[in-house]
């Protein structure tokens, strides 16, 4: 059998400790299997270069099948490119993938991550002594919003005078901006930490050194802060990797909309920090254990956001496979920020 | 904005200052004394990533944060170095040999630097001068990391020494008149070569601290044109070093307050508040100079800079 | 390199006049030889003046003789033994000082600091309370007074000069060399100088070896003279036993034509006639009543520190006269030139030219038929890098005759070059090199093609034949005051009082900004003018020129 | 020392062309040694950055995509330059070209066909080229560094621009990538033809290589392209005169302005879709270091463009197969502009032996007799 070449495109530095580290990581992981060739570009950005970058890996390296794992990929480089090569398989990583309107040659797979962030928040909402919390982030988009919210959200079910403080850096990754807004929040008293940019390390470093707790994001972060750091969300690409290269291999037809959560092996939490007290241990385990069995949403009425306004009506609950939910624009009610 | 807000605010700000302010602080020294001798360097920007990266690598290797600030230093100075002798080649325009390096710079610390990413490295300590205050805002302000000290050192012995010193009058006279110099039989290249690669050792400093103290860790994103913008900060410091001083603090605490904003529920306009320091600079720039006179203080070598 | 080195010990330091010999000393430039075999003899205690055209070698001779230049073979002797002087660092622990023909203050520094770096030695600190005490002490024992705080931007062209020999001086030289030193310096200043050094050369202190194109000086103030040409020792002797004219004529040479000999001959007439009997001689044609060409008003102009340079300025110009403005270089002279072709903004006045308000733009220039032949022809009317032709053309690329429909005609451009570079003499490799290889002198050559290439109805020239030899001078002149006569109105712009001389009708007198004397040429007293100059004479502007 | 006469008119412009090339070639084997020492063929390097960037049809369609907004970026930077203004700021100038052609739409939704996209590049030129001229102006009329102030307005530029496309302008309907609405198919802009077959090659490389062979053409043929170089090698000259200098300046950074702000509209109009974050990578900052290297001379601009280009195209490739990291592009770069820059010292060197020959028999400067001249006195024995 013909051995199948996958190649990996991350838009940055390969081991950023955050976004691309967890994508990487997962590659190595496929390197390994038998029959399986990867290619892989980092740094590259979301420009024609990316075409570039795809087409030289279908025509130069005979690639069957590619992972463009950034956002900015999607439309329209990796449509345009799906276009031109009917016979390539293009699973994207975070887009929307809307049957009709994209090819059958293309999908996105995504992770339901902010189920982990939901566990994030109970942990720090036990363990904030000044019940506040601050999340560093990099832009409000629907994603961040929906990690915030969820983060938010589990921490107030533990006390709901809980406030989160977002600071939104405007970069994926712009190291002395991320330090700085770490450093705003720790001054107004903010002692628990997590967030949403590409690499988290300064994140996780700045916050240690000042002496508050922090809760990590894409990997693990633990080793960077044994005494600071709780938990955290991590991605586990590779059930994702699997399925897709699976049905490339087999033939079988493109899966086009890849999701899954805690309970699919998409996401997990990163092993509690042994500061971490007895009882969130134990409520975030229960929890943890609901969504395990399918039988925990985390958005459901009735939700106001930090305006007041209702935007879940009571009653109304959303699945995490509900689309609504991808589409989220705007930050819950105890949440200090605006969307 | 409640009263308490301003206060938090205008605390973050100067806390900002020091902590965002100390590589630009560094570099703005490096630079001055580069121009001092009627040189411009643009490429310490390359000189602030590259040394930034060896700093951080050799306090990993070594265990040392010192030595670290030691090894950069002294890589800046190499990088420089070879700035000051490309330089002195004839024809070699300082403006395209700045921006070569700045290239090549980065591309040898992003190159070099791969597996420096991962790792933590000792960093540089900190004073806690804030104790007697239970505000964390207060305490984080007046945490002062041991390279600004040297930094506000050096700004002091810079200004002494050009102003009575003998290396310093020789530098300042190859600034202002390259004849002048020969005449007197010193030799406007060497001098020229030395006060660059100086400034580009002090430069390296800056590059230490922003690996090993702020933030602290080597990604190919940590300096985001510090080098370059400390070429107008000396501009708009009239070559004083003191006021090089004076001119990174503000440029940091600038730097602080679109965090800071945020940080008391002020949102929105964020991109907006993080480049205030930017305006700021361009419309001190603009306070600055005049169209009819050359800006008092400038060498006048320095056929680049008006 | 890090000991302290200690300042000059005058007690302790030998003292008293050096000797200087030069043997069969040779400098090249490439093929070029600069400086041929010269064997000269400087005699310890005594004032020894140089002489020569411009380019003839004086500037190298006494540069190789401070190690500013290494010469290619020949030796120098210092009271008799062999010195390798390699650098102005050697020179001066010899105790040879030497004042540069160019200004090598550094501007940015103070009169202290200055005075200082002339050291050469300095300590690795600096205490400035003992050094400005020391430096005080020092100025009490010269004939000059200047603000040691005073940065050079803030001193005018006579205070430079005068800090660059108190630089030497306070080194305590035992050799001082003057390259041109009196060339910025109004004649009373000159007479100042020289005769203090003259003074302290005769006391045995130093000896002397000063550069000068002024026979006055020489026969004032000089013992022995030398005269170079085209790099060669053409004559050596005591003053006394020589006269201008024979100077004159070493200077130039028998192999000059005849008519060129006439030419210089006759300046030197005049240069001397001017100095020895005031009031006899009387240059150019009687002052003509033209239309006026140029009219000033109330020009105010702002320096580059941003200071007033030129105020309350009042002149005119008539069709066929030559308005010669003198006055001490940095008078405002340059800022009132720029200001007239543009280069500079003017703060207030106005300036008319044949009636009609003039911007220096482009079209009026055309129109009005106004030219210019600006100093430092290279800095201020050529682009360096660009051909002798495109320089040529700078006037006329885009007159109708030379572009069509905005395209640049450069075959008719080129073609007309080639016809002035013969016509004006211009030594060049060819219309297609870069203007900037020519020697200054055929630079000056090709911009007075261009200028004077067309008849013009207003020429502004300044210092028209500043460092050029007796040769380029004659030319220019000659061109100058044919330009006059076929009905040019010419205002020209000189620090050399000699040439205003020559060639005006009418001389205006300029110090600090203002126009503070004038009168016709034929009425004109060099020494009036030098009080005026130096701004010695009665109050500003009680004599207005404008009265004619 | 006396700078070195050139004789034939061949010699400049030979030497031009192979000093570069040589230091190219130098720094070629630099970065061999440099891939060697860190453990890789330098052999199999060359090759492939051969292969990467000129070695099929595909990889020169990469190259040329890569090299086609750097043609245009690059003449931001010598466009000034020839008028004597060091201008970094292109970035910001494209930024603002790509922003004010994405949010034309906005004010005019009917905009449509050839002639909506012959207006929304001609509105995108015009952002670019007020911004590059507010730097000109700044320097003519304020006295402010022009360096630091283009590099200063970029900055800000990209405030404004993130600003407005991730709030104001933002299509709702953008989640993830905070974007303006996508400029509708008709006003878009599609491949290059080659032998009737549209290649991945947009109309933008036309429209660099067009721009900067008019621009050469422009400066070296034209009344007002010279009145600009006069203006640029000699500021005092040109006003003396008479040329209208501020004018002029600000004629050469609005041209050089439109160039990058085109670049950013095309950009938007040929490559996003629609103008968001993604567009800032840099595409001003390279073309810097192209202008450079083609020492602002438009003509040589397309060529360096294509090589930087190429750099760039064969980067992807060394990653892909060697796994050298991404960065060893720019160090390759790195060392080609340092070499680049340091063989200009040996301009006029290069040649030299026939040189010093032809200077020789030149007749020296001073004059023609040089014959001995009779002493008009006796000299005097001291
Ligand atoms: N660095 C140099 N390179 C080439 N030629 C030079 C250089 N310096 C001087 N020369 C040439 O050597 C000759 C002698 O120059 P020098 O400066 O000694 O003349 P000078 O007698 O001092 O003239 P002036 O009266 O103008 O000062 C001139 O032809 C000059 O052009
Ligand atoms: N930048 C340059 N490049 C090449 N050659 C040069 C350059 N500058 C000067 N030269 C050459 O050096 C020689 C000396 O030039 P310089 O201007 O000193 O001449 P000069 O003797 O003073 O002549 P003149 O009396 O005409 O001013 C000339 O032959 C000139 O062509
Ligand atoms: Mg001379
Ligand atoms: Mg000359």
């Amino acid at each position: 059998q013909k051995a199948l070449t996958v190649g990996y495109i991350y838009v940055g530095p390969k081991d950023d400790f955050g976004y691309n580290q967890a994508h990487a990581e997962a590659a190595a992981e496929i390197r390994k299997l038998a029959g399986i060739k990867v290619v892989e570009e980092e740094n590259v950005p979301e420009t024609n270069v990316v075409q570039k970058t795809m087409q030289g890996m279908i025509s130069q390296d005979g690639a069957a099948l590619l992972f463009p794992t950034s956002f900015g990929y999607f439309d329209p480089h990796m449509l345009a490119m799906a276009a031109k090569n009917t016979g390539v398989r293009f699973a994207h990583c975070g887009g929307m993938w809307t049957a009709g309107k994209h090819p059958a040659n293309t999908g996105s797979f995504f992770g339901y991550i902010d189920e982990a962030q939901y566990l994030n928040g109970v942990i720090a909402g036990h363990m904030s002594k000044s019940k506040k919390l601050g999340f560093v982030a990099a832009k409000p988009i629907p994603q961040v919003l929906r990690n915030i919210n969820a983060f938010t959200m589990g921490a107030r079910s533990v006390d709901p005078k809980i406030t989160t403080s977002v600071i939104f850096t405007g970069d994926w990754s712009m190291a002395v901006k991320e330090a700085e807004a770490t450093n705003s929040l720790a001054d107004q008293g903010i002692d628990v930490f997590t967030m949403h940019v590409d690499g988290p390390k300064v994140i996780v470093e700045t916050a240690a050194k000042r002496g508050r707790m922090v809760c990590g994001y894409h990997a693990s972060q633990a080793k960077l802060a044994p005494n600071a750091y709780l938990t955290g969300a991590e991605w586990n690409w590779i059930t994702a990797y699997k399925q897709i290269i699976e049905a490339a291999r087999s033939g079988a037809a493109h899966p086009n909309f890849v999701r899954g959560g805690l309970k699919d092996g998409f996401v997990k939490t990163s092993p509690y920090g042994s500061m971490v007290s007895e009882a969130a241990r134990k409520n975030a385990d229960a929890v943890k254990a609901k969504m395990m069995s399918g039988a925990f949403d985390i958005f459901g009425g009735e939700l106001k956001d930090n305006t007041g306004k209702v935007v879940i009506p009571k009653g109304k609950v959303y699945k995490q496979t509900d689309l609504e939910l991808e589409g989220m624009n705007y930050l819950v009610e105890g949440v200090i920020g605006k969307a | 904005m409640d009263a308490q807000a301003w206060i938090d605010v205008t605390l973050a700000v100067l806390g900002g200052a020091i902590r965002v302010g100390t590589p630009f602080l560094f570099v703005s020294l490096g630079e001055c004394l580069t121009e001092k001798s009627g040189r411009i360097n643009l490429g310490l920007e390359g000189v602030l990533v590259l040394s930034a990266m060896a700093g951080f690598g050799g306090s990993y290797l070594s265990g040392s944060a010192w030595i670290g600030i030691v090894l950069a230093g002294c890589v800046g100075a190499l990088l420089a170095l070879l700035h000051g002798l490309l330089c002195s080649l004839d024809r070699v325009s300082d403006i395209a040999t700045g921006i070569a390096l700045m290239l090549f710079g980065s591309g040898l610390a992003f190159y070099l630097g791969k597996p420096l990413i991962q790792p933590q490295a000792p960093q540089i300590p900190a004073f806690a001068l804030g104790g007697w205050s239970d505000s964390p805002a207060v305490q984080s302000a007046l945490t002062i990391n041991a390279l600004f000290p040297l930094g506000v050192l050096l700004a002091v012995l810079l200004h002494i020494g050009l102003a009575r010193t003998r290396w310093g009058l020789l530098v300042r006279m190859v600034g202002d008149s390259s004849d002048a110099a020969r005449a007197l039989g010193a030799s406007v290249s060497g001098v020229r070569i030395a006060a660059t690669t100086a400034g580009g050792f002090i430069a390296g400093l800056g590059g230490a601290s922003l690996s090993l103290y702020y933030p602290g860790s080597w990604n190919e994103g940590l300096s985001s044109g510090q080098g370059l913008i400390a070429v107008a900060l000396v501009i708009f410091a009239r070559w004083r070093p003191l006021a090089c001083l004076g001119a990174a603090l503000l440029f940091g605490g600038a730097g602080a307050l679109g965090p800071a904003l945020q940080s008391v529920g002020v949102s929105g306009y964020y991109h907006l508040f993080n480049a205030v320091p930017y305006a700021l600079t361009l419309l001190i720039l603009l306070a600055t100079c005049s169209p009819h006179r050359a800006i008092r203080g400038a060498p006048a070598e320095l056929g680049a800079t008006r | 390199m890090t000991a302290p080195l200690d300042p000059p010990d005058p007690a302790r330091a030998p003292t008293g006049a050096l000797a200087l010999d030069t043997y069969r000393l040779t400098r090249r430039f490439g093929a070029f030889t600069a400086l041929d075999d010269v064997t000269l003899t400087v005699r310890p205690g005594t004032v020894h003046a140089l002489l020569g055209e411009n380019g003839a070698g004086k500037s190298t001779l006494v540069k190789c003789v401070v190690g500013y230049q290494l010469p290619s073979a020949g030796s120098v002797l210092i009271d008799g033994r062999e010195q390798a002087i390699t650098s102005p660092t050697v020179a001066r622990a010899l105790g040879i000082g030497m004042v540069y023909q160019h200004f090598t203050v550094v501007p940015g520094m103070t009169v202290a600091e200055n005075l200082l770096l002339a050291r050469g030695t300095l300590p690795a600190w600096i205490d400035w309370k003992a050094v400005k005490r020391e430096l005080s002490a020092f100025l009490e024992t010269t004939p000059f007074r200047l603000d040691l705080d005073a940065t050079p931007a803030d001193l005018s062209a006579g205070e430079k000069q005068k800090l660059e020999i108190l630089k030497q001086l306070y080194l305590r030289p035992r050799l001082l060399i003057l390259d041109e030193p009196t060339s910025v310096l109004t004649p009373q200043e000159a007479d100042e100088v020289l005769g203090a050094l003259r003074e302290r050369a005769h006391a045995g202190d130093c000896s002397i070896v000063m550069i000068t194109h002024k026979f006055r000086e020489v026969i004032a103030y000089a013992d022995d003279v030398s005269v170079l040409r085209r790099g060669r020792l053409i004559h050596t002797g005591a003053v006394a036993d020589t006269t201008p004219q024979k100077l004159a004529e070493a200077m130039v040479g028998g192999g000059a034509s005849d008519e060129l000999a006439a030419e210089v001959a006759a300046e030197i007439r005049e240069e001397l006639a001017h100095d020895m009997s005031p009031q006899t001689s009387a240059a150019g044609s009687p002052v003509p009543s033209g239309p006026a060409r140029l009219q000033i008003r109330g020009l105010k102009v702002m320096g580059d520190r941003g200071e007033p340079s030129v105020q309350d300025f009042d002149l005119e110009a008539h069709a066929g006269e030559i308005v010669g403005v003198a006055g001490v270089s940095g008078n405002g002279q340059r800022e009132l030139m720029e200001a007239l072709v543009g280069q500079r903004p003017r703060a207030a006045g106005t300036v008319t030219v044949s009636g009609e308000a003039y911007a220096a733009r482009r079209a009026q220039n055309r129109r009005l038929k106004v030219r210019s032949l600006p100093e430092e022809p290279l800095r201020n009317a050529c682009v360096g890098h660009l051909s002798v032709a495109q320089n040529m053309a700078l006037r006329s690329f885009d007159a109708p005759e030379y572009a069509r429909g905005g395209w640049v005609r450069w075959g008719r451009l080129r073609a007309r070059a080639r016809a002035w570079i013969a016509e004006y003499g211009v030594k060049t490799r060819g219309e297609d090199a870069p203007i900037r290889t020519l020697s200054g002198g055929n630079v000056q050559r090709a911009v007075l093609a261009r200028e004077l290439g067309e008849l013009a109805d207003l020429l502004l020239v300044a210092n028209p034949v500043f460092g050029l030899d007796f040769a380029a001078v004659a030319e220019i002149h000659t061109r100058l005051r044919a330009a006059r006569d076929g009905g040019t109105a010419v205002l020209l712009v000189s620090e050399d009082l000699d040439e205003l001389l020559a060639l005006s009708d009418r001389i205006v007198v300029m110090s600090e900004g203002r126009i503070v004397f004038g009168c016709a040429a034929a009425d004109a007293d060099r020494h009036t003018l030098g009080a005026h100059m130096g701004g010695h004479a009665a109050g500003h502007g009680t004599e207005h020129p404008e009265a004619t | 020392m006396p700078a070195v006469e050139s004789s034939g008119r061949w010699r400049d412009p030979a030497e031009a062309v192979l000093l570069p090339v040589l230091a190219l070639l130098g720094a070629l084997l630099a970065f061999g040694v440099f891939v060697w020492l860190s453990g890789q063929s330098a052999l199999e390097a060359w090759k492939l950055l051969f292969l990467g960037a000129f070695g099929d049809s595909f990889s020169w369609q990469n190259t040329l995509q890569r090299a086609a907004p750097l043609m245009l970026t690059a003449l931001a930077v010598a466009l000034p330059a020839q008028a004597g203004l060091t201008v970094i700021g292109g970035e910001g100038a494209l930024v603002l070209g790509a922003l004010a052609a994405a949010a034309l739409p906005y004010a005019f939704p009917a905009l449509a066909g050839t002639g909506g996209t012959a207006v929304m590049l001609l509105v995108g030129a015009m952002a670019g080229a007020a911004w590059v001229a507010l730097a000109g102006w700044l320097r003519q009329g304020r006295g402010v560094n022009e360096t630091i102030s283009s590099l200063l307005l970029a900055y800000l530029a990209i405030a404004v621009f993130k600003h407005l496309v991730e709030g104001p302008l933002r299509d709702p309907a953008s989640l993830n990538k905070p974007s303006t609405r996508p400029v509708a198919e008709t006003l878009r802009i599609g491949g290059m033809p080659w032998d009737g077959v549209p290649t991945d090659v947009h109309w933008g490389l036309a429209w660099g290589v067009g721009l900067c062979v008019a621009a050469g053409i422009w400066l070296s043929f034209t009344a007002s392209g010279f009145a600009m170089r006069v203006v640029g090698g000699n500021l005092r000259t040109a006003r003396g005169v008479g040329l209208p200098a501020l004018a002029l300046i600000l004629l050469a950074c609005g041209l050089g302005g439109a160039a990058a702000g085109l670049a950013g509209a095309i950009e938007v109009m040929a490559v996003h879709t629609s103008a968001n974050a993604s567009l800032i990578a840099g595409l001003g900052y390279t073309g810097i270091l192209v202008a450079f290297v083609a020492r602002h001379n438009p003509w040589a601009i397309p060529p360096v463009a294509i090589l930087f280009g190429g750099f760039g195209a064969a980067g992807s490739l060394l990653q892909r197969r060697l796994g050298l990291p991404d960065a060893s592009v720019l160090v390759l770069q790195g060392f080609a502009f340092v070499l680049i820059l340091a063989a200009e010292a040996g301009r006029g060197r290069l040649l030299a032996a026939r040189a010093a020959k032809a200077k020789a028999t030149q007749p020296p400067a001073t004059g023609s007799s040089n014959e001995p001249v009779a002493v008009a006195m006796p000299a005097i024995p001291t």
